[in-house]
């Protein structure tokens, strides 16, 4: 049994729950435990833009510095917003000596630094590809769906920006076309697959957020996907509730469920189910049913 | 070998090496070794060309002294191309040296096998021969040393193995290591095309395999960067007993003109120009210019230079010239990002160039 | 209003400490607009962001931070990746944010959002949220 | 002994040059110092030596039996050297020992307000001189035969234009290009602007007479394997590529053609239209030869087919045909090898809108070529349908320094409009929109050109860089932003044109080192100076012309192939060749042959005989930059009238 040191994020542990749930079910079945740090914090979501602001880095150093104490050298975040986080953390830990000592002389209390290298911050789809290896999940695949669209949805913090993107392209990247694809999952022509759902302003500008979802939601529905496959809890918040709304005012729109990489692989690797459905507003139910992932 | 196998309860590494050699020579992969031997006297121990197998006894490369930079020899020995086939068996700092002419084109070696050895370190010629006058056991003497390098690292060796990293011979074609390695146990291993085709059948393994001998290196290495000078700050003075005798100049295995610029003839010094210049500026130090000699010699040195001392060992004058050297080579060499003898296929430093080297001079 | 430019005008503190702020050289933008026509937020804004630049590169920093551009940019970094020049957009707006979050004016109070916002969205929602538009 | 004595005597002439010397310098006491100092015979004064009286009294001492040099004190050498030098040959006396001490430039300008310092100074600067130029040998110019024949390489307009000229003046000329016929780039545009004249009309009786002029060699379907030599006599093995057409027997008829089973897109269609495995580049190809593509002929994949063998009349298919190499003399060479453009798959923010309607330029050039595929025809490459709603795009690639490429393409901006137009005269209810960031019309009639496509054409210009495509079922969806009103645009686009960044075609980095010219930053090579020396390389009888050394249009690509036929004619005016005799030369005795000068050499002028271990400076090629005298450990290398012991004793009379 292979061991990867992991990091949730919080809302992996709310809201997020099953998103974390699946990619520990999909791990174990893989051969892979997921061991979660012992005191990891929060990430604190987005990445401080600001020039002076040491503060906010804190915080992902002090979950490095945990990972660093396992001894591993890898650790794994399934959250794009952490995975962004703490890996724009690690290189400017790594690439900004002044700060870094700045960082380790505020944390003078821990037992030992973070310099930058001793980390490799990786996020689900790189472990997968790199670690795994997509052949081995694809082997592990018991459940053909018939005839399965999938819309993936990349986002913004898996990709931008490039220095941290998961695929080599930040504009065109096709990692998880790749994963689905070998696993026998037919994903469909998606040009909004990098544009921003909103984000955060969802909580004050929700008729922005509301926009974007119509037009992302709009995109895979008009190109033919029976689901969008996203990695963010965020993204999943944003494209997944908001759809309700949209359909109440925009005539003829398609609502179509929305889940996590982990979700969508645990039921084809065998998993019973994908979590607890009433987490998501779409019900994603009828859709699996009918393509014959869940009873 | 008849002689080892008679003594085989107590075999010395000195041994297992002569074994090696002598089945190189017996079994014609080679026409003729140049190794350290111990001469007739029984104290000291140089250079010699062996070409009949039975002579290669009483050969010890590991013997702590040093009359020359054996590269010196070799450069003699192939200055031109010869149809025979050498093994060159030289300390890590005279494979380094060997490379360095080989890259200057100073020598040709198609025909030469490069065999670098763990170096143990040497004494100063005259130490090492007053501490081997009295001895019975001249071989005993060597095994002491190399105890005391793996120990402590035998504080009287000579000033430029005190600080030397450079004690594995990893750029040699073939290479005997002995260091974390139960004596008298050698492990040979071919490091290069050459040296694989030229002993096929005869490598033991691959030195790199007991961990022992990388923490050996690792704690010889760190105990000797530790001593080593990062500037001089009184040159001038260092420099004043100099009596331009030439001998650093004339043991140098890296000196390859034909002529040397430094000589007071190409020079131009006639005697009206010592007159004159005494003239116009009230008095000059006799002989003159010695700090320009040093200098330049350091400029024409330093891009190759392998530190290996041999031109302190040879100055009447006690001039700290390795160390000197050394400091002065290695910001030199670092500007570059050059280890002398590192790899035939590093090109020197002077015949090449990169964008982003001496970036420090760009603003100028 | 006709602006009236001066030497002191396009140095003035705000511009040096945007500049400082964001780490970026807004003077290497050469207004191609390709900031504005990737941006997913720019409809909602009250000036496209490659205006916000050129305001700076003009020193009119009060307009900029009368209107509502930085506080619906939502760092989604679209902009940087795509600059043909290499000016950080994202860094710039949350500059911007920042010299206004730090006279201690936040642009959204925590006590607006109401009990069942709370309790529907998820935390990196919020967290983000406060991170990026109060002091 | 009295004839050395003469020679290590000099004159000196110190010369006022108005008040730049002597209100600074107090040239009466630099003479009196000078008055006494070893060797020196006579030291005069002058306001200003370089005019006309001063020429005189300086040519009289030249005249003079009394000194074996002198040494002129004035301005930089750079200046007047010359001037000097000729002065002096005209007086019978060996130019090369004439020396400038510069008290100008390096003294009585940088130390005007230090005026006895600055006296002592110029005092040193030319005693120093004096030293050196008591050792100075008599030298005289090296000079070398050349070769009357010119290597053209790259057969586009340039290349033509450049062979045209240097032929027509009576210089054997050999015109290469890699590809089967001449006419590169050209002959693929449509029309050209400002005037809208077709570019073929225009092309082809060039071509003819290109290829029907006496004194140019067509070497077409070839490549420049290795370049030896140096100005004047260099050699060229050119690699004649197997056609695997007898082209003696090949009279162009196309039977062969019409008889090949196997299609592949065509290159010079730019893939929108096809070509047979075994085809002549286009219809006015010259020479009018076909050639065989080996990749796709099925005869050379699966031995069987041989359609052509048996349509040919002639008998001139030869499937065993191999490489030639051939050698050529030339004693100058024009590089003229063009552009290419940059690959659209490198956008990849565009590249989720690629389809097939998203094209280059070149290829609507060709869409807009009678000649072309849909002959003239502005048709979708995906459907066949005329599109009525056509973007675009400008500065794709060029401009992008974050990116892409930092340089302004220079062409794109009047191409688009001029493809913008043309749109709109093959399709009248189209509506063309062209995303822009600047225009750049800076031509004769470019401006007006560009106006009359907005007013009259009423093609849109929107000011904004298009920041993504993508597919929304047959239209192409461009999101782009009007800067001008700051508002964000979206097009629904049938079509849509990048204008892709130009930059050196394929190869240009091996040629270049083969021919020992640089390269810039971006890939293109370098002219000698900028603004001065446009069509020369820093290699001397390598000449550049057209595209591959920085985008340009025709008209400036062809003015640039006429100053660079110009410069070569200027070369071979000569007999001979005559060269500076202030070379390296290496002692022998001295040299331990390590080879470092070699390296040091930026011209190519050293060579190390590794037998006898010896260097050796080729005079012709050599520039007397002095690297390989400073690399030489040993001193083996010396400079003539640079030796070290000159410089030794300039160093002894300071300090």
């Amino acid at each position: 049994m292979e061991v990867v040191s992991y990091m949730p994020g919080c809302t992996l542990k709310t809201s997020g729950r099953n998103f974390e749930k699946s990619a520990i079910t999909l791990f174990d079945i893989l051969g892979v435990t997921m061991e979660e740090l012992d005191r990891w914090v929060c990430c604190g979501t987005t990445y401080s833009l600001s020039s002076d602001n040491i503060m906010n880095q804190l915080a992902p150093v002090r979950t490095l510095l945990r990972a660093k104490e396992t001894g591993r050298r890898e650790l794994l975040v399934l959250c794009s917003m952490c995975y962004n986080t703490l890996r724009r953390a690690q290189s400017l830990v790594l690439h900004d000596k002044e700060k870094r000592d700045k960082i380790n002389e505020f944390m003078y209390r821990e037992k030992t630094t973070f310099d930058g290298d001793e980390i490799r911050v990786v996020h689900l789809l790189n472990y997968l590809k790199d670690s795994v290896g997509f052949e081995r999940v694809a082997k592990r695949v018991v459940k053909k769906p018939s005839d399965l669209k999938i819309a993936l949805y990349y986002g913004c913090m898996l990709l931008r920006p490039h220095e941290v993107s998961v695929d080599e392209s930040s504009e065109d990247p096709t990692i998880m076309e790749e994963l689905f694809s070998l696993c026998g999952v037919t994903p469909v022509y998606f040009p909004f697959k990098t544009e921003c759902c909103g984000s955060y302003q969802t909580v004050n500008q929700r008729d922005m957020v509301l926009s974007r979802a119509e037009r992302i939601v709009g995109s895979a529905a008009k190109n033919g996907a029976d689901m969008i496959v996203v990695s963010c809890p965020l993204c999943c918040h944003n494209l997944d509730s908001s759809q309700q709304r949209v359909a109440d005012t925009v005539r003829g729109f398609r609502k179509i469920p929305v889940m996590y990489i982990s979700q969508l692989l645990a039921l084809l690797v065998g998993a019973d189910d994908a979590g607890d459905y009433r987490l998501h507003s779409v019900d994603p139910r009828p859709v699996l049913k009918e393509k014959g992932l869940i009873g | 070998m008849a002689s080892t196998e008679n003594r085989s309860e107590k075999n010395t590494r000195r041994e297992s090496i002569e074994q090696f050699l002598y089945r190189l020579l017996k079994e014609g992969k080679v026409d003729a070794v140049l190794v350290p031997k111990r001469h007739p006297g029984g104290n000291i121990v140089s250079p010699v060309l062996i070409s009949e197998p039975s002579q290669i006894k009483g050969t010890d490369p590991l013997a702590p002294v040093q009359t020359v930079n054996a590269a010196s020899i070799v450069k003699e020995l192939v200055k031109e191309p010869v149809d025979k086939k050498i093994a060159a068996v030289l300390r890590p700092c005279e494979v380094r040296a060997t490379i360095e002419l080989i890259k200057l084109k100073q020598l040709s070696d198609e025909s030469l096998l490069i065999i670098g050895y763990d170096c143990p370190g040497v004494y100063n010629v005259k130490e090492y021969m007053h501490g081997i006058e009295n001895r019975e056991d001249k071989e005993a003497f060597t095994e002491e040393h190399i105890h005391d390098f793996l120990s402590g690292d035998g504080d009287l060796v000579r000033e430029s193995c005190r600080f030397c990293t450079y004690f594995t011979a990893d750029s040699a074609d073939v290479d005997i290591a002995w260091i974390g390695v139960e004596p008298p146990g050698i492990i040979v291993a071919a490091r290069s095309e050459k040296g694989r085709r030229m002993t096929g059948g005869m490598n033991t393994g691959d030195k790199d395999a007991p961990t022992v001998r990388k923490e050996t290196i690792g704690k010889i290495e760190a105990r000797r960067e530790k001593r080593q000078k990062s500037g001089i700050d009184n040159l001038l003075d260092l420099i004043q007993p100099c009596i331009r005798c030439y001998n650093c100049r004339e043991v140098c295995p890296l000196c390859y003109c034909k002529e040397c610029l430094l000589e007071p003839e190409k020079m131009g010094y006639t005697s009206e120009r010592y007159l004159s210049r005494a003239e116009r500026k009230k008095q000059i130090r006799m002989p003159v210019d010695t700090l320009l000699y040093h200098l330049t010699r350091i400029n024409h040195m330093g891009y190759s230079c392998v530190s290996c001392g041999i031109c302190e060992q040879a100055c009447p004058m006690d001039i700290p010239l390795g160390t000197i050297l050394h400091v002065f080579s290695k910001k030199i060499q670092s500007l570059f990002d050059y280890v002398p003898g590192r790899s035939r296929d590093d090109e020197l430093p002077l015949t090449t160039f990169r964008e982003e080297e001496l970036s420090e001079v760009e603003d100028v | 209003m006709n602006v009236t430019l001066s030497s002191s005008e396009l140095k003035k503190e705000g511009i040096e400490k945007t500049a400082q702020l964001s780490g970026a050289n807004f003077f290497s933008c050469y207004q191609c607009g390709k900031c504005t026509a990737g941006c997913p937020a720019s409809e909602f804004m009250d000036i496209p962001p490659h205006e916000v630049i050129r305001l700076l590169q003009i020193g009119q920093i009060e307009e900029i931070l009368e209107k509502n551009s930085i506080w619906i940019c939502a760092s989604c970094i679209t902009c940087a990746v795509r600059c043909p020049k290499g000016v950080d957009l994202a860094k710039i707006m949350e500059a911007l944010r920042q010299i206004v979050l730090r006279k201690n004016v936040n642009y959204v109070h925590p006590s607006s959002v109401s009990k069942e916002e709370l309790r529907t969205l998820p935390q990196i929602a919020l967290i983000a949220n406060f991170r990026k538009l109060t002091g | 002994m009295i004839k050395s004595a003469r020679l290590n005597s000099v004159g000196v002439f110190v010369c006022h040059c108005g008040i730049n010397i002597a209100s600074t310098v107090d040239i009466e006491e630099v003479k009196r110092q000078l008055a006494g100092y070893p060797g020196v015979e006579f030291v005069k004064d002058y306001q200003y030596m370089c005019s006309e009286p001063g020429q005189l009294l300086f040519k009289e001492a030249c005249r003079s039996e009394t000194v074996g040099g002198v040494v002129v004190a004035s301005c930089s050498p750079r200046l007047h050297e010359t001037t000097f030098r000729r002065a002096a040959a005209e007086a019978g006396m060996n130019p090369y020992r004439v020396e400038i001490a510069n008290i100008r430039e390096q003294c009585s300008w940088v130390h005007h307000d230090e005026k006895e310092k600055a006296t002592i100074k110029a005092v040193d600067i030319i005693k120093s001189v004096i030293e050196r130029s008591k050792r100075n040998e008599s030298l005289s110019s090296v000079s070398i035969k050349t070769v009357k024949k010119v290597l053209v390489v790259g057969a586009g307009i340039s290349g033509m234009q450049a062979a045209l000229n240097i032929a027509n003046s009576g210089i054997e000329t050999y015109l290469l290009d890699r590809e089967p016929s001449i006419g590169g780039r050209m002959a693929q545009l449509s029309e050209t602007f400002p005037t809208l004249d077709c570019s073929q009309c225009i092309l082809t009786p060039r071509m003819v007479e290109v290829g029907q002029n006496k004194r140019i060699t067509l070497m077409t379907y070839s490549e420049v394997e290795e370049v030896s030599g140096y100005v004047g006599n260099f050699k060229v093995k050119v690699r004649r590529k197997a056609a695997y057409v007898d082209w003696d027997k090949c009279t162009g008829c196309g039977l062969c053609s019409e008889k090949c089973p196997k299609k592949v897109p065509s290159e010079f269609d730019r893939s929108l239209g096809r070509r047979k495995a075994i085809y002549s580049q286009f219809p006015q190809a010259v020479p009018n030869k076909t050639v065989i593509d080996r990749e796709s002929c099925l005869y050379f994949k699966t031995g069987k087919c041989r359609l052509c063998v048996e349509a040919c009349p002639l008998g001139a298919i030869d499937f065993e045909q191999e490489d030639r190499i051939e050698e050529i003399e030339v004693g100058a060479i024009v590089v003229a090898t063009g552009y290419d453009l940059y690959e659209k798959e490198k956008i990849e923010e565009y590249r989720i809108g690629y389809c097939e309607d998203v094209i280059d330029g070149l290829a609507f050039e060709r869409l807009l070529s009678s000649s072309g595929p849909t002959q003239g025809r502005v048709l979708r490459p995906s459907d066949g349908t005329v599109p009525k709603e056509v973007v675009f795009i400008q500065c794709v690639g060029s401009r992008d320094p974050d990116h892409h490429l930092p340089y302004c393409s220079r062409i794109c901006c009047m191409y688009t409009a001029k493809h913008a137009m043309l749109y709109k005269h093959r399709v009248p209810d189209g509506q063309p929109y062209v995303f822009y960031m600047d225009i750049r019309s800076g031509g004769k009639n470019y401006e007006e050109f560009v106006q009359r496509t907005i007013e009259e054409e009423r093609v849109l210009y929107i000011r904004g860089r298009v920041a993504r495509l993508y597919r929304d079922g047959k239209k192409v969806v461009v999101v782009g932003a009007d800067t001008i009103s700051g508002k964000k645009i979206e097009i629904r686009a049938d079509m849509v044109v990048l204008a892709m960044a130009m930059r050196p075609s394929g190869g240009i980095g091996e040629l270049s080192k083969k021919l020992k010219i640089q390269v810039d930053q971006n890939g293109f090579l370098s002219e000698a100076h900028p603004k001065l020396r446009p069509v020369e390389t820093l290699t001397r009888g390598v000449f550049l012309a057209g595209c591959a050394q920085a985008p340009k249009d025709i008209t400036d690509t062809v003015s640039q192939a006429g100053a660079a036929a110009s410069m070569v004619l200027e070369l071979l005016s000569n007999e001979e060749l005559t060269h500076s005799p202030t070379t390296a030369w290496v002692d022998e005795e001295l040299c331990a042959g390590c080879g470092q000068c070699v390296a040091q050499c930026a011209y190519g002028a050293i060579e190390l005989d590794t037998r006898r271990k010896k260097a050796h400076v080729n005079d012709i090629l050599c520039q007397g930059c002095g690297a390989c005298v400073a690399a030489c450990p040993s001193a083996a290398v010396n400079q003539r009238n640079f030796s070290i012991s000159q410089y030794y004793s300039m160093i002894e009379s300071i300090v």
